[in-house]
């Protein structure tokens, strides 16, 4: 499509809205020290931006709360406009868009068509399969049906929030709609997932101008999580770790512990499994993070957090059954099942070493009164 | 409220001592990386930089690190997007650089070791497009009858 | 379903219920074999005799003096690694929230350094317990399966747990799921081999020291 | 017919047994012996190997064969696999394996040859494990599968047979009226309503008649109405040492219908140990209930007297002086003080061994073990140790209240040329009588 040689680079564009290099790379800098990359990192991420072409991006929410798109709004470096003006042709998005109805559906078709295999789609919401996929339809068309048609054209999917990313909270247990995350539906694109429920809008955003600035997939982690924001556990980098290693816990929230701020680990912290930036990043520009603000990290980022128990329950505690907890009567009722299943059977072997002893001692007796 | 400063907020305890007790140590580390990277810049030209934002530090330990550093005799204002401030400390080639949004917040801190913040220098596109900017400029001026 | 839930979940249930009905199994199935009545005449009353079993009970914990010169380092040995495992199972922070919501009562813990120290040193004094049963005489005869494993098992639980709390070999969620998964195992192992001692070592000094003490006998 | 009935009636025909037959024999006298308590003692053990730090024959050796409960390892095994809670999980999976006739026959010498059953191992147990109960469980499987030792199995079946452990030419009756004339002491026999029935060890009839006279001259000095009965006078039994569980029953049986026939109250065990075991604290339990009568050690009845001031005693001149304890009476059967209470009543200069009381060495002689020929050079290994701690007392008298370890002692005399004469409490006693003349002869 020879159109695309005569788009202005990211630099020139810039330019155009008088944003000067010197205050882009500031951008990046601080970016790039929010996301705890190198120090040198943003200068370098700001020049191969303004090299690079200004990608088409589409963003479509399922089944979702916009919580993810309130977060992602609410960036601080860079903003959202700073993003969308300055760096992405945000083509498609339907609740950030002036557009409506057949007029927006328009737009993310002549989107797709002019960019196909080139533009960035971003998937917020989980995909409902179940009823044929009416549980989520734009347009008439069914969520799924839409994944799988802007999936074709799309150079990476992006997966905002744990919902696109592994299901989230409509994929919890019972998972009435049937939904599933992207990568369980689409195979055969890079898929990048940004999950939290929801995520640090920095780490959206960073996620995003990485992948424009190299146009490569990032280094993942197992749940193809970028490395960079999701390499260390909220535990390896909380400043409360001390209070950890010391053996000083909150027992409850509103005890000596907690107001002298000592770990949450008993009151249920999940920072140990969980990965993600939020003791570095933090939120809100920075301000503060859950346990900062004195509650237990709920393990949003990964996979099944809502069907993993109580988020009030310490991550070394036992869980089994529905509830996903257990209480001393549940282990009673295990504990006292099985013995009386372990008597039972120990009466009856006992009974049959006993049995076996009678037998051999009769026949012993029987022969000694032959004897005799 | 426009600023963070303003919430009323009530300390109640102090900050947990394991994080202030560690960081006095923490400043003679960081003058010796700062040393460090002198070093290299002065035998490779390799500028460096270290990330405040990385670095835990309580606000003692902030004025302690400036002190050892004191003040310089440069001091660069950006102005794109917020005022953004790069002073020299004492040291030459060592420079503390606040970067600015527009509502004034502080959204990056970098000690730099560098001639020159790396953030100045001009690349060469762009001198040429200024030189075409202003070539414009005057041809334009040319062309303006009664001139 | 993740590693750790798992481990903390459905196999701890069935780990829990196979040990309870494991350790129940074998001692009733012991406990109810026919005993057999004494009708010598005591030379101690049963209250002396009771008494003299109790402090066999404690006594017992370490060889009397004449005994002390040939066995003394041994049993220390092995005393020492029983101490450390008590101390870190019963003293972590984290262990404390498994134990106190399975029970319901908690008790204050001992700081993360501590148990990582006495942690490192269990592990130490099994490694040596190790070594001594391949190389003492006795110990390399005695030995079958069952001890081999039972000590397997447990310094699979102390080096897992060192491994999650220490950050290496992996992700922690793993290694912890593998952390609880091995005392899954273990718990599975418990009713099956030696680890049973655990519920035999006082009554059996307790009533052979009683029967001992009846007889007037040293206990 | 049964085994018991088989060799009892031909010994010859013992060694005839075919190996499925003595694992069978075994396999039914362990599956006899398991009860809750031998299970409880078989399931406490954790390998530890402390036992064999308390057996000499080990310290003596260092070869772990002779760990104290190695030796149970057969009847471990077979409890594991017949009558355990998994047993019939093992069985099904073939985990345990059965008792073989080769193992057997090897355990042979690790029960008997290598065990003097004297309870050592039982102190030092950190579970508290009794060893010894189980070894003389395991003793009696041995037995059922043809496996005790000639010399044991015979003395055996001959004083089942005849009360006499061997045959003499002279009937040990004929013989105890001769040393009565011989050390012109009265000897009471076969005489009815009387308050004590006195019994005699067949190693003092043919080795050491002084004791023999001894006890019938204390009792006299002591005025005590008692007797000795011809049909139970020899107070061992070999069945015990055997491990003929119903041959030992029997053979007690033998005693407790004399001590009823003569209506005694109180059945005087002489200087021997195992004879104090199997009458004092085995032969009721054979017997089914309680025995009618009192059954006491000699030297506990002595010290007895002593302490209600029926019997006063003379200084002793036995210069520096050391005690043997006999494993039967002091460890395992709780008569600790009783000789002590003796012999400070003599004056005895009393030098005790490094290992003493309940923590004494045995002999070396005990269960049986003196009288099995093959074990004799192991035997004098392990004695070594004992006989280093009596020198290291520097005493010159040596006294001990068992004929059994008195007859080791003298054995190992010849042996080691060892210097010291093993003494007779018993014998020091009837010397020292208070108001009579003595007996230095």
């Amino acid at each position: 499509m020879a159109h695309y040689h005569d788009q202005p680079t990211i630099g020139e564009m810039l330019e155009r809205h008088g944003v000067s290099r010197r205050t882009f790379i500031k951008y990046c800098t601080a970016m790039a020290s929010a996301l705890a990359l190198p120090p040198l990192a943003g200068r370098a991420m700001a020049e191969q931006l303004r090299a690079a072409l200004r990608p088409s991006v589409i963003y479509l929410s399922f089944q979702e709360c916009t919580g993810c798109l309130e977060s992602l709004i609410r960036s601080f470096s860079p903003s959202i406009e700073n993003l969308i003006f300055d760096v992405i042709s945000l083509d498609y998005d339907d609740t950030l868009m002036a557009a409506a109805g057949a007029q927006a559906e328009m737009a993310r078709d002549k989107a797709m068509k002019d960019n196909y295999g080139k533009y960035v789609l971003v998937i917020d919401g989980s995909v409902p399969t179940g009823a044929n996929g009416a549980y989520c339809a734009l347009g008439g068309k069914s969520a799924v049906d839409i994944l799988r048609e802007a999936a074709k054209g799309a150079a990476a999917i992006v997966c905002v929030g744990t919902c696109s990313s592994f299901g989230g909270v409509p994929f919890a247990d019972p998972n009435p709609t049937q939904a599933w995350p992207v990568s369980d539906i689409v195979s055969d694109k890079p898929i990048v997932n940004v999950s939290g429920c929801p995520p640090i809008p920095e780490v959206i955003t960073g996620t995003l101008l990485q992948f424009i600035s190299t146009g490569k997939v990032p280094d993942l982690d197992e749940y193809r999580r970028p490395k960079v924001f999701f390499g260390n556990t909220i535990h390896d980098r909380c400043y409360r770790r001390p209070f950890y290693d010391q053996g000083k816990f909150a027992k409850s929230f509103d005890d000596e512990g907690a107001r002298n701020g000592w770990c949450l680990f008993e009151l249920g912290c999940k920072g140990p499994t969980t990965y993600n930036a939020c003791a570095t990043t933090k939120w809100n520009g920075g301000t503060s993070f859950p346990i900062e603000s004195g509650h237990p990290c709920l393990g949003c980022s990964e996979p099944n957090f809502w069907d993993k128990g109580s988020f009030y329950s310490a991550l070394s505690a036992p869980r089994w059954g529905k509830a996903g907890e257990v209480s001393p009567g549940d282990v009673l009722k295990v504990v006292g099942g099985a013995a009386a299943v372990g008597a039972a059977l120990g009466v009856a072997s006992a009974g049959l070493s006993r049995l076996r002893q009678r037998h051999i001692e009769k026949s012993t007796t029987n022969n000694e009164a032959k004897e005799s | 409220m426009s600023r963070l400063g303003e919430i009323p907020i009530r300390i109640v305890s102090r900050t947990p001592a394991a994080s202030t007790g560690t960081i006095g140590a923490g400043v003679t580390a960081i003058l010796i990386e700062i040393a460090t990277q002198l070093d290299r810049l002065a035998d490779g030209g390799e500028p460096g930089a270290i990330d405040l934002r990385s670095l835990p530090m309580s606000p003692g330990d902030r004025e302690q690190l400036l002190k050892a550093l004191g003040p310089g005799e440069v001091t660069i204002t950006l102005k794109g997007d917020g005022e953004s401030t790069i002073n020299e400390t004492g040291i030459q080639g060592v420079w503390w650089s606040e970067y600015r949004d527009r509502g004034g917040e502080l959204i990056a801190g970098f000690i730099e070791i560098a001639q020159v913040p790396a953030i100045l220098p001009v690349e060469p596109d762009q001198l040429r497009r200024g030189a075409q900017q202003l070539r414009a400029g005057a041809a334009g001026a040319a062309q303006q009858p009664g001139n | 379903m993740d590693l750790v839930s798992f481990a903390r979940g459905p196999a701890l249930e069935v780990a829990l219920a196979v040990f309870c009905l494991g350790v129940v199994w074998r001692i009733v199935g012991f406990a109810l074999l026919r005993i057999r009545r004494n009708f010598n005449e005591p030379r101690n009353s049963l209250v002396k005799a009771i008494i003299g079993g109790v402090i066999a009970t404690g006594s017992r914990s370490w060889p009397h003096s004449e005994f002390t010169v040939r066995t003394g380092a041994g049993e220390a040995l092995g005393y020492g690694y029983h101490i450390g495992l008590f101390i870190v199972i019963l003293a972590f922070a984290p262990h404390i929230a498994f134990f106190g919501s399975l029970f319901g009562v908690t008790w204050p813990a001992l700081p993360n350094s501590v148990i990582t120290i006495f942690s490192v040193l269990t592990f130490t004094l099994l490694l040596a317990v190790l070594f001594r049963r391949v190389t003492h005489r006795v110990l390399r005869m005695l030995s079958n399966f069952d001890d081999y494993f039972s000590w397997f098992i447990t310094t699979l639980v102390i080096v897992t747990g060192l491994m999650a709390t220490a950050h290496i070999g992996g992700p922690y969620q793993t290694i912890l799921g593998l952390h609880i998964l091995s005392f899954d195992a273990l718990l599975v192992w418990f009713p099956f081999g030696k680890l049973m001692h655990a519920f035999y070592i006082f009554p059996s000094r307790a009533i052979n020291g009683t029967l001992l003490s009846r007889k007037g006998a040293a206990s | 017919m049964s085994i018991t009935a088989t060799l009892s009636a031909n010994l010859a025909l013992e060694e005839a047994r075919s190996p499925e037959a003595r694992v069978a024999g075994a396999m039914r006298g362990f599956a006899l012996e398991i009860g809750a308590l031998s299970a409880f003692r078989m399931e406490s053990c954790i390998h530890c190997g402390i036992c064999a730090d308390a057996c000499h024959f080990y310290i003596a050796t260092e070869d772990p064969q002779y760990t104290p409960i190695w030796k149970v390892e057969p009847f471990k095994q077979a409890y594991k696999r017949e009558s355990s809670a998994f047993a019939p999980v093992f069985r099904w999976l073939g985990l345990k394996k059965k008792v073989t006739a080769d193992e057997l026959e090897h355990w042979q010498y690790l029960l008997f040859d290598s065990c003097n059953m004297c309870g050592r191992c039982s102190l030092i147990c950190p579970m508290g494990i009794d060893v010894s109960a189980l070894i003389e469980q395991a003793r009696h499987a041995m037995f059922e599968a043809g496996l005790a030792p000639t010399e044991l199995y015979e003395k055996a079946a001959n004083q089942k047979r005849t009360g006499q452990p061997e045959d003499s030419a002279e009937p040990y009756r004929d013989k105890l009226l001769a040393i009565g004339r011989e050390f012109g002491v009265e000897i009471p026999l076969d005489k009815s309503d009387v308050e004590v029935m006195l019994t005699v060890p067949r190693t003092d009839i043919e080795h050491y008649p002084k004791a023999v006279a001894a006890l019938a001259r204390v009792m006299q000095h002591l005025g005590v109405s008692c007797t000795f009965r011809s049909d139970g006078l020899v107070a061992e039994n070999y069945g015990y040492y055997a491990g003929g569980k119903e041959w030992q029953r029997q053979i007690s049986l033998r005693l407790i219908d004399e001590a009823l026939a003569c209506k005694a109250k109180l059945l005087i065990v002489p200087e021997c140990g195992h004879a104090y075991t199997a009458l004092r604290w085995e032969a009721a339990d054979l017997y089914g209930k309680p025995l009618p009568f009192k059954v006491r050690h000699v030297t506990e009845f002595l010290a007895e007297q002593l302490q209600l001031g029926k019997l006063t005693l003379r200084t002793a001149e036995t210069g520096a002086t050391t005690f043997h304890d006999p494993c039967q009476l002091v460890r395992k059967g709780g008569v600790t003080n009783a000789p002590r209470t003796l012999m400070k009543a003599m004056g005895v200069e009393l030098h005790e061994m490094k290992n003493h009381g309940a923590f004494s060495f045995c002999c070396g002689g005990g269960g049986g073990v003196v009288d099995i020929q093959r074990a004799a050079p192991l035997r004098y290994r392990a004695m070594e140790n004992k006989l280093r701690e009596v020198d290291d007392t520097g005493a010159s008298t040596f006294i001990t209240s068992c004929s059994d370890c008195r007859r080791t002692f003298d054995d190992a005399r010849s042996h080691f040329n060892w210097e010291k004469t093993p003494r007779s409490l018993l014998e020091l006693v009837a010397d020292n009588l208070a108001g009579t003349a003595g007996n230095a002869a």
